[in-house]
C-alpha cells in the first residue's frame, strides 16, 4: 500500500524533525548562564544582578569569619582565591561550616553586601580519614587538591 | 535450539520453581554481603575528615539511591520485552519492582534527609538532585496507581508499560542534573571509570554494601514475583496441585 | 456498485478471555458476497471474534488475512458498528454521520429518509429515541463504501419494517460482492445466510 | 472534505454543544484567584510578586480540570474505536485532537490570565512572560494529561488518577515556568529557560501521541 508508505515515511520525518528542534533549543539553552549561580569574581566584575535571589559559592576565606557573641549574627568572606564576596548571615550555621570548608549561600546583593538567606556547607564527593587529611597538610598537597576544586 | 532459554521464562510453572533456588542463594549471598559490609562500613572503616562518623551513612544511602534508579531502567527493560515478546514474566517483574523500587526510592530520600541535616544545615533542599529524586518516587507511585486501578491485569501491565516507557525520558534528567545545575549536591562518589575518591578502606566496604543491597533486592523481587505468578495462575492445574500437596 | 473482489482468510484463530477459552483453531474463508451469522448463547465469544477480525482486538494465536494482506494493512476496508451508540449525542444526526462518512450532505439525507429518519438530520442524537438513535448508527450503512461489513447485533432495537430494510440492504450489499458478519439472537427471516455455532468449535 | 477538516469542524462543533467544558476551568481560574487576595492580607506588593506564580498553577489545575476526561465521551459511545478504520495513523488522529482540544480549551484559559494578573496587580512585563510560558508550556502539559486520560479510560474509578499518574512528568515544565516568571520580575534574560521549555513541549508533542494512540489502542481491545 502506497499511501500506507507514504504516512509512515511522514511519521519518521516529524519525529525526526521533532528531536531536531528540541535538541537545537537545548544547545542554545545550555551555552547560556542558566542556573543563577555565580562565583565571587562574577559578582566583583557585576555580572551578578543586584536585588535578585542569586547563589553563590566559594571557600569561606581563612580568618574572616566574625561571630557577633550576643546573636547569631554572622559574617564571613566567601572567595574563589581572586575575589571575595562579603557575606551577612543571621541563623543558626551547619556543623560542617568552617573556615576554607566549600559553602554555597543563597541570597541577595544589597549595597555591595550579599545578604544571605541560607547558607549551605557544600561538602565534595572526596571522603577521606583525618590521618590523611593531616598528612596531606603537612605535604602541603591539601591546599592544591582545594585549589585544584575551585 | 538456542532460543530454548529464552522461551522457557514464558512458562509461569518453570519461573517459580527455578526462582524459589535463586531465592535461597540471593538471601544467603546478600545476608553475609550485608552483614560484612556493613560492620566493616560502620565500626572499622575510618572517620571521615570533615564530616566526622556522620558521613558513615553512605553505606546506607548510597547503594540505595543506585538501586532506586537502577530499578526504574530494570523496570523499563521489562516493558520493553513485554511490548516486544508479549511475555507475561516481564509484567509480573514490573509489577513487583515498581513497590521495591517505590520503598528504595523513599529510603533513600529519607537517608539523604538524615545525612542532610548535619552536613548541609536542612533536611530538605529543593535541589535538581533531590527534587528529582522525589519525582521518582512520584513516578513509582504513579504505576502503582495506575495498576491498582484497571482490572485486567493483562491490560494493566500494559498501560503500566506505556507509562513506564513515557517516565524513562526523566532518567536522563536525574542522572545529568547534577551537572546540568551547579547543586549542593556532592557528585557521585563511585564512578565506574575512575578510580574512587576515597581509600580503599572506605570504599571496599562500600562496594559491598552495594553487591548487598543489590543482591537484597533481588531476595525480594524473586519472592514477590513468586507471589504475584501465584496469583495469577491460580486457576491453573500445577497451582492447584502445589496447593492440595501443601 | 459492483466491489473489487475481497476475500477473509482465518487460520488457527483461538482466543482466550479472563482464562477461558472461546475459540480454539477456528480456520474459515470468507468469500465475496458472503453472508455469516456468528451464532451462540451469551458468553460464547461472538462479540470477541467480530472484534477480533475487525482488528480491535489483538490477534492471540492464528492469523487473519485480507486478500493476502495482513489484517493490519485493511482496517479502513471494515465498517464496524458495535454494541456502543457509535453516534455522540451533543452532535446532530448529520454532523455526527459526516464525521464518519466522509460522504457529502446530498447523499447522506438520501441515507437518513432510506432508515426512516427523513427530515430528522438537524436534530440532536440525544434527542432521538433509541431506536432512531440505531437507525442513525446504522445509516452509515447506506453510504459507506467499505466491502467488509461487521455488524455486532445490528438488530437490537429495531422494529419490523426497519429489519425488512436492513435485511434488503444487506443482501444488496451481498450482491454487489461484499461481505458481511453479524450476530443476531433472533434470525433473520428475509436473508439468506450461512450461520457459525460458536459451541461447536470448541 | 479531508479527514482532518471533518475531525476539526467535529470538534468545534462539539464545543459549541458543550460551551461548559470551556467556560468552567475559565470560571475555576478566576475563582482560585478572586480567593487568593481573600486568603492573604490584601497587600498588593505580596500579591503582585506571588500573583503570577499563583496564575501558573491555578492555569495548570484548571487545565488538567478539563483535560481530564479528553477521550472519556468518544471512548464510552463508541467513537473512539471508529478511528481506527479511518485510514489515518492513529497518533495523527490522537494529534489533531490534542490540537483541537489546545485550541479549544487551553487558548481561551491562556487569553483570560491577563484579567487574572490585573486582580493580583501582577507588573505588565512579568505578564507577558507569563502569556509567554503558557503558551510555550501548555503543548506539553496538554499532551501530558492527555495521556494520563487515555491511560485510565478502561478503569471506572479513575477520576482524578490520570492526572496524578502524570504529575511527575509537570514538574520540570513548572520548575522552567517558574524560573522564567523569577527572571521576568528582575528584568534578566528569559531566553534560555524558555528554550528548555520550547524543547519539552517539542518532544511531548512529537513523543506522547504516539504513547496516548498505544494506551487508546490498549483500552479498545480490554473493552466489550
Amino acid at each position: 500500500m502506497n499511501s500506507k508508505r507514504k504516512q509512515r515515511l511522514l511519521i519518521v520525518l516529524g519525529l525526526v524533525s521533532g528531536f531536531g528542534i528540541a535538541v537545537g533549543l537545548v544547545m542554545f539553552a545550555l551555552s547560556q548562564n542558566i542556573n543563577l549561580f555565580f562565583t565571587p569574581t562574577q559578582i566583583a566584575k557585576g555580572e551578578a544582578p543586584s536585588a535578585q535571589m542569586i547563589r553563590v559559592g566559594g571557600m569561606v576565606a581563612d580568618g574572616t569569619v566574625d561571630r557577633d557573641p550576643q546573636s547569631l549574627k554572622v559574617a564571613f568572606d566567601v572567595t574563589d582565591f581572586d575575589h571575595n564576596v562579603r557575606v551577612t548571615y543571621e541563623g543558626i550555621l551547619p556543623d560542617l561550616f568552617r573556615e576554607g570548608q566549600g559553602v554555597v549561600v543563597q541570597g541577595r546583593i544589597r549595597s555591595g553586601q550579599f545578604v544571605a538567606s541560607e547558607v549551605l556547607a557544600k561538602h565534595d564527593e572526596n571522603y577521606m580519614p583525618p590521618e590523611v587529611t593531616e598528612a596531606l597538610r603537612q605535604s602541603g598537597k591539601l591546599d592544591q587538591m582545594m585549589g585544584g576544586q575551585k | 535450539m538456542g532460543w530454548r532459554w529464552f522461551h522457557q521464562w514464558g512458562s509461569p510453572r518453570w519461573f517459580y520453581e527455578r526462582a524459589g533456588r535463586w531465592q535461597l542463594v540471593c538471601g544467603r549471598l546478600a545476608l553475609t554481603l550485608l552483614i560484612t559490609g556493613s560492620l566493616w562500613g560502620l565500626a572499622f572503616a575510618p572517620i571521615d575528615y570533615q564530616q566526622g562518623n556522620s558521613y558513615r551513612i553512605i553505606y546506607l544511602h548510597v547503594p540505595v539511591a543506585f538501586l532506586a534508579q537502577a530499578l526504574y531502567a530494570a523496570m523499563a527493560v521489562c516493558a520493553v520485552v513485554l511490548f516486544v515478546w508479549k511475555m507475561k514474566l516481564a509484567d509480573v517483574a514490573m509489577q513487583s519492582i515498581a513497590i521495591m523500587g517505590f520503598a528504595f526510592t523513599a529510603l533513600s530520600l529519607i537517608s539523604g534527609a538524615v545525612w542532610g541535616k548535619p552536613t548541609w544545615g536542612t533536611y530538605w533542599v529543593w535541589d535538581a538532585r533531590l527534587t528529582s529524586m522525589l519525582i521518582l518516587a512520584f513516578l513509582y507511585l504513579g504505576v502503582i496507581g495506575l495498576r491498582a486501578a484497571i482490572q485486567d491485569p493483562d491490560q494493566a501491565g500494559k498501560a503500566c508499560g506505556i507509562l513506564v516507557l513515557v517516565g524513562v525520558v526523566n532518567l536522563p534528567i536525574i542522572k545529568y542534573s547534577v551537572e546540568w545545575w551547579n547543586t549542593l549536591h556532592q557528585p557521585a562518589s563511585l564512578k565506574l571509570t575512575e578510580k574512587p575518591a576515597m581509600p580503599a578502606s572506605m570504599w571496599i566496604p562500600l562496594l559491598i554494601n552495594i553487591l548487598g543491597y543489590y543482591v537484597a533486592a533481588a531476595y525480594l523481587i524473586l519472592g514477590s514475583m513468586r507471589a504475584i505468578v501465584l496469583e495469577r495462575e491460580r486457576r491453573s492445574a500445577w497451582v492447584r496441585e502445589l496447593v492440595s500437596r501443601a | 456498485m459492483i466491489f473489487e473482489p475481497i476475500d477473509i482468510e482465518i487460520s488457527k484463530l483461538s482466543c482466550e478471555r479472563d482464562d477461558r477459552l472461546l475459540f480454539k483453531n477456528l480456520s474459515m474463508t470468507l468469500n465475496p458476497g458472503q453472508i455469516l451469522r456468528v451464532a451462540g448463547p451469551n458468553g460464547a465469544g461472538k462479540t470477541t471474534l467480530l472484534r477480533t477480525i475487525a482488528g480491535l482486538f489483538d490477534i492471540q494465536t492464528g492469523t487473519i488475512r485480507m486478500n493476502q494482506l495482513p489484517l493490519k494493512e485493511c482496517l479502513e476496508q471494515i465498517l464496524y458498528i458495535g454494541h456502543k451508540p457509535q453516534v455522540t449525542k451533543d452532535l446532530t444526526v448529520l454532523d455526527n454521520l459526516k464525521f464518519l462518512t466522509g460522504s457529502d450532505d446530498d447523499h447522506l439525507k438520501r441515507a437518513l429518509s432510506d432508515v426512516g429518519l427523513k427530515g430528522y438530520h438537524d436534530s440532536l442524537v440525544k434527542e432521538l429515541s433509541q431506536g432512531q438513535g440505531r437507525r442513525c448508527a446504522l445509516a452509515r450503512l447506506w453510504c459507506v463504501k467499505a466491502p467488509i461489513w461487521i455488524l455486532d447485533e445490528p438488530y437490537t432495537a429495531l422494529d419490523v419494517e426497519m429489519v425488512k430494510t436492513l435485511d434488503t440492504r444487506i443482501t444488496w450489499h451481498s450482491a454487489a460482492g461484499g461481505i458481511c458478519l453479524f450476530t443476531t439472537h433472533q434470525p433473520p427471516q428475509s436473508l439468506k445466510y450461512t450461520t457459525l455455532e460458536l459451541d461447536h468449535v470448541t | 472534505m479531508s479527514l482532518e477538516r471533518r475531525m476539526l469542524t467535529r470538534e468545534l462543533k462539539l464545543n459549541v454543544a458543550r460551551p461548559g467544558e470551556i467556560f468552567k476551568p475559565m470560571w475555576f481560574l478566576i475563582l482560585v484567584v478572586s480567593m487568593l487576595p481573600l486568603a492573604l492580607a490584601p497587600d498588593s506588593d505580596l500579591l503582585s510578586e506571588i500573583g503570577s506564580a499563583m496564575i501558573w498553577v491555578a492555569t495548570l489545575l484548571a487545565l488538567l480540570l478539563n483535560t481530564e476526561h479528553l477521550f472519556q465521551s468518544d471512548f464510552s459511545d463508541g467513537v473512539l474505536e471508529q478511528w481506527l478504520f479511518l485510514n489515518r495513523p492513529l497518533a495523527w488522529l490522537v494529534g489533531l485532537k490534542l490540537i483541537a482540544h489546545w485550541l479549544f480549551h487551553v487558548l481561551p484559559l491562556i487569553l483570560i490570565t491577563p484579567i487574572a494578573g490585573i486582580m493580583l496587580s501582577v507588573p505588565t512585563d512579568v505578564l507577558w512572560a507569563l502569556l509567554v510560558t503558557l503558551v510555550i508550556a501548555t503543548p506539553a502539559l496538554t499532551c501530558f494529561s492527555g495521556l494520563g486520560a487515555a491511560l485510565t479510560l478502561g478503569s471506572s474509578r479513575s477520576g482524578i488518577l490520570g492526572v496524578l499518574v502524570m504529575m511527575p512528568l509537570f514538574v520540570p515544565i513548572v520548575i522552567l515556568a517558574a524560573g522564567v516568571l523569577i527572571r521576568a520580575m528582575d528584568g534578566s534574560d528569559t531566553l534560555p529557560l524558555l528554550a528548555l521549555l520550547g524543547a519539552f513541549s517539542v518532544v511531548a508533542a512529537t513523543v506522547v501521541p504516539i504513547a496516548v494512540s498505544a494506551a487508546i489502542r490498549l483500552n479498545i481491545g480490554g473493552s466489550n
